[in-house]
């Protein structure tokens, strides 16, 4: 190219021109060395088991939102570059392929103009996009992010995309063949929880779950709603769970633990539920609070963001403690205090876990999740609003 | 703007696949009359944190100059921001009920029911948010009473309300005076 | 409209089936007033001499420039409203239209994808879009934001937009017939100073001035360059001038003050050019500094944000002091202690006249240009990075 | 990449106009033996008023583990950003000499010659902008010794070097050695 032979002449020029001096007593004989030029990094396609994506909501510009690829076990340099995630998107992470999927909202004058949805297909080792699929119709949810609003089914190979106008349905993306296979209608019923091989399950406003099967090109097959199995009113489910294994734990506002077991093609719940109890210090009680509360080890314990102001409308202010509970035994075996107060949690999936907290004030700390003790802190030196945390699997 | 008439359909069909049977007006009357229905946008946990009423500059007062409409508009505390989350249209060329030049008021959004320290009626505030210019990044307030998880819109607040308009993109947020609401039960 | 009618729908029911009960002992017998919605402010076409134009150039987002309209009179509320001016733009004021005007470059994809730039014609009522001017070539000039990379010619029916790719080059645009008429190649020179009736000057790297004449199809009509007039080594210009009728008062890095007569069609330097002097406190010396340094008034006194650490480098830090000067005494009149670290200074053209003093912390502050009084601060509650002030002619 | 040819002839053209009439390498070899040449981006006030060295972030250093290289590479008085303007790459997932993924480097900027406190030689210092991701918002700094106006181009720092590359949004700037420059007359 001629960019790289216009530099090639000015550093040779360079080099021929200006030689170094000797100089007296130089204890450096040799100078440094010349770098490279162009040096872009490159990831690995497959990232450590301490790395997460961090969802940076970026509030003060929520048209340049963004999915930060972290090292939590490099307080130094936590920040290992990220991929785009416009307006109200959400970002997703493959474990079979060395993809990110980011669902966004982009205008064509930034904040004005036609506005165009897409998946976007990030490679994980360049962090540059690899293609994206048009989604029709104006109508990809725009939220605070939920993680449950864009998820896989069908092993990956498939991609669900929550829809609001306020009308709620559900995009079916094709991932492998990068194609829109078509939507699925959802009246009264939000958010995405796959289930079986090819379906997921969906909250309703009734209190009841639907869970549907999809077929082989992506239309609805069957679909089974449940009774009423959530008080909206008086033990609201946050609306991301924590998942051990197929099973997905909820947690409720007022500390309610409920197993839903999403292996076969109807979810069903686990058991009866049980308490996350109380303790000490509450003023008025310990509640659950944050954004994304609760979080699962891979030995099945899960972790809890605790807020001691719990009360009517605290659910959002984030926690001053983690609560591990273990739901073999229906108790709760440790409580971690947190050095600040906790908005986001999530749990490494490495041989010995790291429990990472996003705070409140955009930093981000890292504790044992075996002892509780705290490792380190990331600083606020990975995203302005560091809105959800996904682990690598 | 055809979206809207599926959306009331929508909203009768969960209506009627709700145990209660309530109808539309039966279920705007069941939330105005119960907890403050919480409505528009995003939460902020850089904010969060702090007591409803930290918005987090500070700012000399706005006030209506009016002793029946008492507080200082700018901050979260408020008496008609008790269901807002958003930046606040006062800091933002707006005011507590008009969006700033340059924006679209978005034609639908959610209300709350707030009451006002001075005369003690609860007011029906319509939140409506400000669409088509970026993140105004002033003055941030989320408070959650009543709150519930995106499985009922009507009482979820992380829900972008910019719908129906020209573009998406949210600017702010206003807290409109819609009605007085009955006394509360 | 739909919309509309489901509101007013919903409004009704609101009004007919919840009835105020009557409260005891109510000392406001009369609830306050319903609200009309839609409402959306609207601004004067004219906007009152207390009002700027402050380029927000929003470093942690720079897609996501602004171009703010402030009352510097208005501490409780001095956000009126702004335009979008996005990545490395422009904003220019019109005072013989209700328009401003922006020369911005968009992406597809927010920061990828299709370059587009444009001048974007903006109602200076309603803030809101009447049109765009495509660009072609996509070389826009993209930097820190200067006034002069983006300015009126032929009593403001055109525009000049500055080019840089990096060749130089400057777009003349038809503001009133909303066409591009063409480029004039400038090899070696910069910024664009207005001249003339239909015409502009560039100063060159060969520290030569050169003046254009365009003819009435904004083709290159003639030019006359200068001989070299810049010491940029030893004496350079800040590139923003302050302009006492058609007369543009430059101001050096070292102090020293320099004016050129642009109302002809070839720019004239006026006199010899004079020091602005200097001072105790100086640590080495007093020199100007900030971004935006030399502002003027009605009257015809030049203001120079001025910096105690002055040395090498030292032009872009700020300053602690405005200096005033009057030019035709050659002599400073008056120094004003800021209450913070300046990088911008701007005056108003109210009839007692305001300097208006962006500061490294965002913070903007207003005091009396005539006595030099602080008079109160507009806080950090207009724009992330006040880059650029303009006043309202 | 036509344009950088243009650029290459507009440089040429600018230097023969010049009355010093030097040649283009010994344009580069004026200012690599004066003062440093000042390249890329964005003065930020945020941070200029700030000594050099001000970086505005608390965090860790990095180090380059060599002796012969001293310094925190995430602050701005690091002796290689003596001419930087923007983001430090170190902070936002590059490094002092590389991009971070995602970006691209551009393949023109502006050089700066900084002198090594350690082995004192002075080394020519490319600073060259990532591009094609939007604005880092890390470790911000500006150093503007030798910077001259935008007359002079290649002595200010004020313009986006995010040239010839697919997309001119600036992420981060790098500061690559890429020789040793003769002693400083």
């Amino acid at each position: 190219m001629r960019s790289t032979r216009l530099r090639l002449v000015l550093a040779a020029g360079l080099a021929s021109a200006l030689v170094a001096q000797p100089l007296c007593a130089q204890p450096y004989p040799t100078p440094l060395a010349e770098e490279p030029i162009p040096n872009v990094l490159v990831l690995p396609e497959r990232y450590p088991a301490s790395w997460m994506i961090v969802h940076d909501f970026n509030f003060n510009a929520l048209v340049d939102g963004r999915g930060v690829v972290v090292d939590t076990n490099a307080p130094t340099a936590p920040l290992k570059g990220w991929v785009q995630v416009a307006q109200f998107g959400n970002i997703l992470h493959a474990s079979t392929r060395p993809e990110l999927y980011s669902a966004e909202t982009y205008f064509s004058r930034l904040a004005r103009g036609e506005r165009t949805d897409v998946v976007t297909i990030w490679d994980k080792a360049t962090l540059k996009p690899k293609g994206e699929i048009l989604l029709p119709g104006g109508k990809r949810q725009q939220s605070v992010t939920y993680k449950n609003s864009f998820q896989f089914t069908n092993g990956e190979r498939w991609a669900l995309v929550s829809n609001f106008t306020p009308g709620q349905s559900v995009t079916v993306v094709d991932l492998e063949n990068r194609k829109v296979l078509g939507d699925i209608e959802l009246p009264g019923c939000a958010l995405i929880y796959p289930t079986g091989e090819r379906g997921f399950t969906t909250f309703c406003a009734d209190g009841t779950m639907t869970s549907l099967v999809l077929d082989a090109e992506g239309k609805l097959a069957s679909s089974v709603t449940s009774t009423p199995i959530h008080d909206i009113d008086n033990q609201p489910m946050f609306g991301m769970p924590a998942l051990v294994g197929r099973t997905a734990w909820f947690v409720t506002y007022r500390g309610q633990l409920r197993g839903f077991d999403l292996s076969g093609q109807v979810a069903k719940e686990v058991g009866s539920g049980f308490t996350l109890g109380g303790a000490d210090g509450g003023n008025p009680e310990w509640r659950p609070g944050g954004w994304q509360v609760i979080a699962s080890s891979a030995a099945g314990h899960l972790y809890v963001l605790m807020n001691p102001a719990g009360r009517e409308g605290s659910h959002k202010d984030g926690g001053t403690e983690v609560w591990v509970v273990d739901p073999a035994k229906k108790a709760r075996i440790a409580r971690i205090p947190l050095q600040g107060v906790g908005s986001s949690i999530e749990l490494t999936r490495e041989a010995r876990p790291r429990l990472v907290v996003a705070r409140v004030d955009s930093v981000i700390d890292v504790y044992d999740a075996v002892s509780g003790t705290f490792l380190h802190s990331l600083g606020n030196r990975v995203a302005f609003n560091p809105q959800t945390l996904t682990a690598v699997e | 703007m055809a979206q809207l008439d599926k959306w009331t359909e929508t909203l009768a069909r969960g209506i009627a696949r709700s145990s209660s049977r309530r109808s539309l007006l039966a279920w705007l009357g069941g939330t105005l009359t119960g907890a403050a229905v919480l409505p528009v946008l995003p939460v902020s946990r850089a904010h969060a944190a702090g007591a409803p009423g930290a918005a987090g500059e500070a700012r000399p007062p706005i006030t209506s100059g009016d002793p029946q409409d008492p507080g200082d508009r700018t901050q979260c505390d408020y008496w008609r921001y008790c269901a807002i989350d958003g930046f606040l249209c006062t800091c933002c060329g707006g005011s507590v009920n008009a969006c700033p030049p340059g924006t679209e008021m978005s034609p639908i959004t959610w209300i709350g029911t707030c009451t006002n320290p001075v005369d003690k009626r609860a007011y029906i505030i319509s939140y409506n948010d400000c669409c088509g210019v970026s993140s105004c990044g002033h003055c941030l307030c989320n408070r959650n009473e009543g709150d519930r998880p995106p499985v009922r819109p009507q009482s979820n607040n992380d829900y972008n309300w910019c719908l129906g308009t020209e573009s998406s993109v949210y600017n702010c947020s206003t807290a409109v005076i819609v009605g007085v609401a009955p006394d509360r039960r």
